[in-house]
């Protein structure tokens, strides 16, 4: 066994392990960085693979959601850091069923699959290849990305902005109607702060 | 008793000192703090001598003691201007000048260091905060998630927000007497809401400011000029380090106090001025707010007022000062950053009426109102408590902000040296 | 594997000497500001560290033990990686990833998390505090830096630090890309949250993240922010001020001053300017920091244009 | 080669690890660990006050807008690495392409400023 075969299977035990803790914990913030960990050691076997720039992406754009996730968690979340015992998992026995059938799909896929063998060239950059990829057939591919994603931007703060065009949120904002031009959905108190808010997640 | 060479190498530190102030001495604290055998820290955690600066009242014995057992143990405290708590008097060690304070605390840190001083006994009994109402064994919660009091801590319940149309979970809890960035003796009930005041409700006044002897004796004849300017100048500098300090520029605050502890008159603080201004000091965190409305800034009076435009200075009414050519500073900005530039100009202008007084020849002629550190006294009455300003004055601010808010004000109520007795003490 | 070794050896003895040259210059300036305490530069950090070494531990109530007593320990780590990646002179780059910059952007976010989790651990409110308004911070200079980097990539066509060094061989990139340099500095004080960006242990919270911890953890928490900003002023150096390159003096000389002018300027900063409000910064960080970097980039690209 | 590079830095991030482990001596944060302090000194730090509750709990992030945008934004960077290697070698083309996608990303930074995201909340 080489010594790359020996950190792939530490990196794989590692990856699986934190993988399973994030179900396990009852913290949220543990959960999210335990699901963190299991990422950075798929990415360091992204790395064993030879996919030097895209190992490396991942831990940065894995840090970067995995700590906005732990936030949001942490905002949502009643109890985040599990003080208080609770089961952090919900149709426990479909996801094992469907964890069960996902794994041995793929595990097919990987035994039986018809991969090509032949060695990557040695002159081969692949973030060279990547870029002349980005700007020649890919293009559009790139330049619609940068659409979506401006239209996720948009999205993300027309909803979740406290100040917009039209004032404050808290000034006058009201849960739409349950129907067209109807009345709204919750007739809090006058200040029009909603009680309505409580989150049910576990 | 022998020491090994790392507690030999770790004696030859500065002390980490937490200054626990037991009344209204934070500029002495300042003062002391220059001793280069000693380093004021920020929090009780990082110190391995407690000071204990003023007289503990019964008042905050329990408070006290949660303090003194936060210091890692093996720790000792000093003891300054005040007596022992009984339960800590055997042994204690008192100080009786400010000055020898570095070489008392570095004996006892060598002390502490070499095993020769086992440590004070913790004052608060060894138990958990609440008793564990948990079902496991390591006091898990109560009922369902939010229920209970999971690791003796109850957990908090949510409660409609400050802005936002949610329902929050607000951190709560009782700040203080004894925080270093807060007037010495203000305790406050603090709700947040994130990281944003939603309440501050005032438990305990600060401590009360003891009038410096120079303006007690102005309230009873004429003083000179340049002995009352000087006394002046050293207070708005020692205000403005503390802000200095809260906004993490602890070098510049530390050469701020040096500076303080030598005025000379007629000096001039230019090179300070400009330095402030250049490293945006008048725009960090929180300079512009705190905004005071009228009455507020009556009630605090002094600096705070002239910084909103209302050009009240007691000084006016003097001929000694008139003949000086007085002219009070007013600015009408009224924000954290007005009061930080106007106790600098205020220092500034003292050092030159201190010159322009020239040694004792010129004296103050008013003693029925006197303008003195914070506010005027008008026929003997001196400036009160105005920290329940503070209730309405933080809400809404991010957390640095309001201190450097608070950082910006000098609310505590003013007494003269002699009416300690019937006082709150 | 014995090169490894050597290479990581010397990142070793890198990392102790960058602790000690940061206290030393941190304290020269505190006694050129007028700081009387601030001892002898050369002694006292010794002295300090002994002090805190001998320091008794500390814990809190229902502390997140793990976290609690990892994440000094890791952020350690991440600075000490960030320093493998820096270039001492052509033939002495302990890691020369391809990907070095990419690293480099990683371990920011990274660093993120691990203050995150520094304070968060503890189950305390103040340096809870702390932790959540670093994490404003840490969000919002990594795209700043992220700019700043691909702006000196450009010109390198390489994502390799070694790269970057050589193509400043005509003219370093300080002069290049003027804005480059000035925003990087910011970065590293927030990543080392250092100064007017210490946001996370501030005094205002009576240390954030660290108000609850003592002793060793301490000294290790300080010198992980030591190493990150020696880490982020060899970056700097590499990236901005040509690294390795000038004339008469070896090599690795040349970078360690530069280094050490970087370091030295970081550290004045962080002493004379006061801390920014988080609000105003997250502020400052996206509506001017950023366009900046954007400037910065199209003026990099439009220089680099054959 | 590139696994050589990865292995010193590998073998930098464990040294570093091994020897902070080893600064921060013993851990003494589990409360059932007999040697831990006592329950006093253990109180959060609040200067004599006492909290009402565990400081675990929801905690509004008053910047979360800009947490989400940061996360639009910063899909965007796996496409500026590999454009900035190859931007010299395709010129101009590189310079427009990148200045479109980076215009349209900037529409949504000026969007969010006007609705305040880059504010406290």
């Amino acid at each position: 066994m080489s010594f790359v075969d020996l950190i792939f299977l530490i990196c794989g035990a590692i990856a699986i392990f934190s993988g399973w803790r994030v179900f396990c914990t009852d913290s949220m913030v543990r959960a999210s960085f335990f699901l963190l960990i299991s990422f950075i050691a798929v990415g360091v076997i992204m790395l064993l693979l030879g996919a030097v720039y895209l190992g490396v992406a991942l831990f940065f754009m894995m840090a970067v959601e995995m700590m906005v996730m732990a936030l949001f968690m942490v905002m949502f979340m009643m109890n985040p850091a599990g003080l208080n015992p609770m089961k952090m998992v919900h149709q426990d026995k479909f996801a094992a069923l469907a964890g069960v059938v996902a794994f041995f799909a793929l595990s097919a896929v990987a035994v039986f699959g018809d991969f090509p063998d032949q060695p990557r060239p040695s002159d081969l950059d692949p973030v060279v290849t990547l870029g002349k990829e980005l700007l020649g057939d890919s293009m559009l591919v790139f330049e619609s990305a940068g659409v979506t994603l401006l239209a996720t931007m948009i999205g993300v703060v027309a909803m979740s902005s406290h100040r917009g065009r039209y004032g404050d949120a808290n000034a006058g904002s009201r849960p739409p109607g349950l129907e067209p031009g109807g009345m709204p959905a919750f007739s809090g108190d006058q200040e029009g702060s909603s009680g309505g808010h409580h989150h049910h997640h576990h | 008793m022998a020491m090994n060479w790392l507690r030999q190498l770790a004696a030859k530190a500065p002390v980490p000192v937490y200054p626990l102030l037991a009344g209204n001495l934070r500029t002495d604290i300042q003062t002391m703090g220059l001793d280069p055998r000693i380093e004021w820290v920020a929090s009780p955690r990082h110190a391995r001598v407690l000071l204990v600066a003023g007289e503990l009242s019964p008042a905050t014995d329990r408070a006290f003691g949660k303090v003194h057992d936060q210091l890692p143990g093996p720790a000792a405290s000093i003891w300054w201007q005040g007596q022992p708590l009984d339960s800590l008097a055997d042994g204690a060690t008192i100080l009786d000048k400010a000055d020898d304070l570095g070489r008392v605390a570095h004996q006892l840190q060598v002390d502490l260091l070499s095993g020769k001083h086992r440590g004070e006994p913790a004052l608060c009994p060894d138990e958990p905060p609440e008793p564990w109402q948990g079902l496991g064994d390591i006091g898990h919660g109560g009922e369902g998630m939010m229920g209970g009091k999971p690791y003796g801590r109850s957990m908090a319940m949510p409660t409609d927000d400050l802005r936002d149309g949610l329902q929050l979970d607000p951190m709560a809890f009782s700040l203080g007497p004894f925080c270093s960035f807060l007037p010495p003796g203000l305790e406050a009930n603090v709700t947040l809401h994130g990281d944003v005041v939603a309440s501050f409700e005032v438990c305990s006044t600060p401590y009360p400011s003891l009038l410096p002897g120079v303006f007690e004796k102005a309230l009873e004849g004429p003083v000179s000029i340049t002995e009352l300017e000087l006394a002046r100048a050293r207070h708005y500098l020692h205000q403005l380090g503390h802000a200095l300090w809260i906004n993490q520029s602890g070098t510049v605050a530390h050469a701020v106090f040096a500076k303080a502890r030598s005025l000379k008159p007629g000096e001039s603080l230019n090179k300070l001025k400009k330095q402030l201004i250049y490293t945006g000091f008048y725009r960090s965190a929180g300079a512009d707010k705190g905004v005071l409305g009228d009455s507020q800034a009556l009630m605090t009076g002094g600096v705070a007022a002239r910084a909103c435009g209302r050009g009240s200075d007691a000084r006016v009414d003097d001929d000694g000062y008139r003949s000086l050519g007085f002219k009070p500073l007013v600015m009408d900005r009224g924000d954290a950053a007005a009061r930080w530039w106007l106790w600098l100009e205020e220092a500034q202008r003292s050092l030159q009426l201190a010159h322009d007084a020239g040694p004792g020849h010129v004296k103050t002629s008013n003693t029925r109102s006197v303008e003195l550190l914070r506010g005027a006294s008008r026929d003997g009455q001196l400036p009160e408590d105005g920290t329940a300003m503070l209730e309405d004055l933080l809400p809404g601010l991010e957390w640095s902000e309001a201190m450097a808010v608070l950082a910006s004000l000098d609310l505590s109520a003013v007494q003269r040296a002699g009416a300690g007795a019937e006082g709150t003490l | 594997m014995t090169a490894s070794l050597t290479n990581a050896l010397l990142v070793m003895a890198i990392l102790a000497i960058g602790v000690y040259l940061v206290a030393i210059i941190n304290r020269a300036w505190a006694n050129a500001l007028g700081h009387s305490g601030a001892g002898n530069p050369f002694t006292a950090p010794f002295y300090s560290a002994a002090s805190l070494w001998v320091a008794p531990a500390n814990t809190t109530e229902a502390p997140d033990a793990m976290a609690w007593h990892l994440a000094p320990v890791l952020y350690l780590t991440l600075a000490a990686m960030g320093l493998a990646l820096v270039p001492w002179s052509q033939n002495l780059v302990p890691v020369d990833l391809t990907t070095g910059i990419v690293l480099w952007g990683a371990l920011e976010p990274l660093a993120t998390v691990v203050i995150f989790l520094h304070g968060w651990s503890a189950n305390a409110h103040l340096s809870m505090l702390g932790a959540y308004r670093y994490v404003s911070l840490g969000l919002s200079y990594l795209l700043v830096s992220m700019f700043v980097l691909i702006g000196v990539a450009l010109p390198a066509e390489s994502l390799q630090f070694s790269a970057v060094v050589e193509s400043q061989a005509g003219l370093w990139n300080v002069i290049r890309q003027p804005l480059g340099l000035p925003l990087f500095l910011l970065v590293g004080l927030g990543i080392s949250f250092w100064g007017p960006l210490n946001f996370a242990d501030s005094n205002d919270l009576a240390g954030g993240t660290s108000s609850e911890s003592s002793g060793r953890a301490r000294l290790v928490w300080q010198a992980g922010r030591a190493v990150m900003l020696v880490a982020f002023s060899a970056i700097g150096a590499t990236a901005f001020l040509g690294g390795w390159l000038g004339p008469v003096l070896p090599g690795f000389v040349w970078m360690i001053l530069k280094t050490m002018v970087v370091l030295a300027m970081a550290l004045l900063l962080g002493q004379l300017i006061p801390r920014f409000s988080p609000d105003r910064f997250l502020t400052i960080a996206w509506v001017l920091l950023l366009p900046l970097a954007f400037v910065d980039l199209v003026w990099a690209g439009l220089e680099a244009l054959p | 080669m590139e696994l050589t590079e990865l292995l010193t830095l590998l073998i930098i991030g464990l040294l570093t690890f091994a020897v902070g482990l080893w600064l921060s001596g013993r851990p003494i944060t589990k409360p059932q660990y007999r040697a831990a302090p006592p329950w006093p000194q253990r109180a959060p730090f609040l200067g004599g006050g006492s909290p009402e509750n565990h400081a675990w709990n929801r905690f509004h992030a008053r910047y979360y807008p800009m947490t989400l945008l940061l996360i639009a934004f910063e899909m965007e960077m796996m496409f500026m690495y590999p454009w900035a290697v190859v931007y010299v070698a395709e010129g101009m083309k590189a310079l427009v392409e990148m200045g479109m996608f980076l215009a349209i990303l900037s529409v949504g930074i000026i969007y969010g400023w006007r609705e305040g995201a880059f504010k406290w909340q």
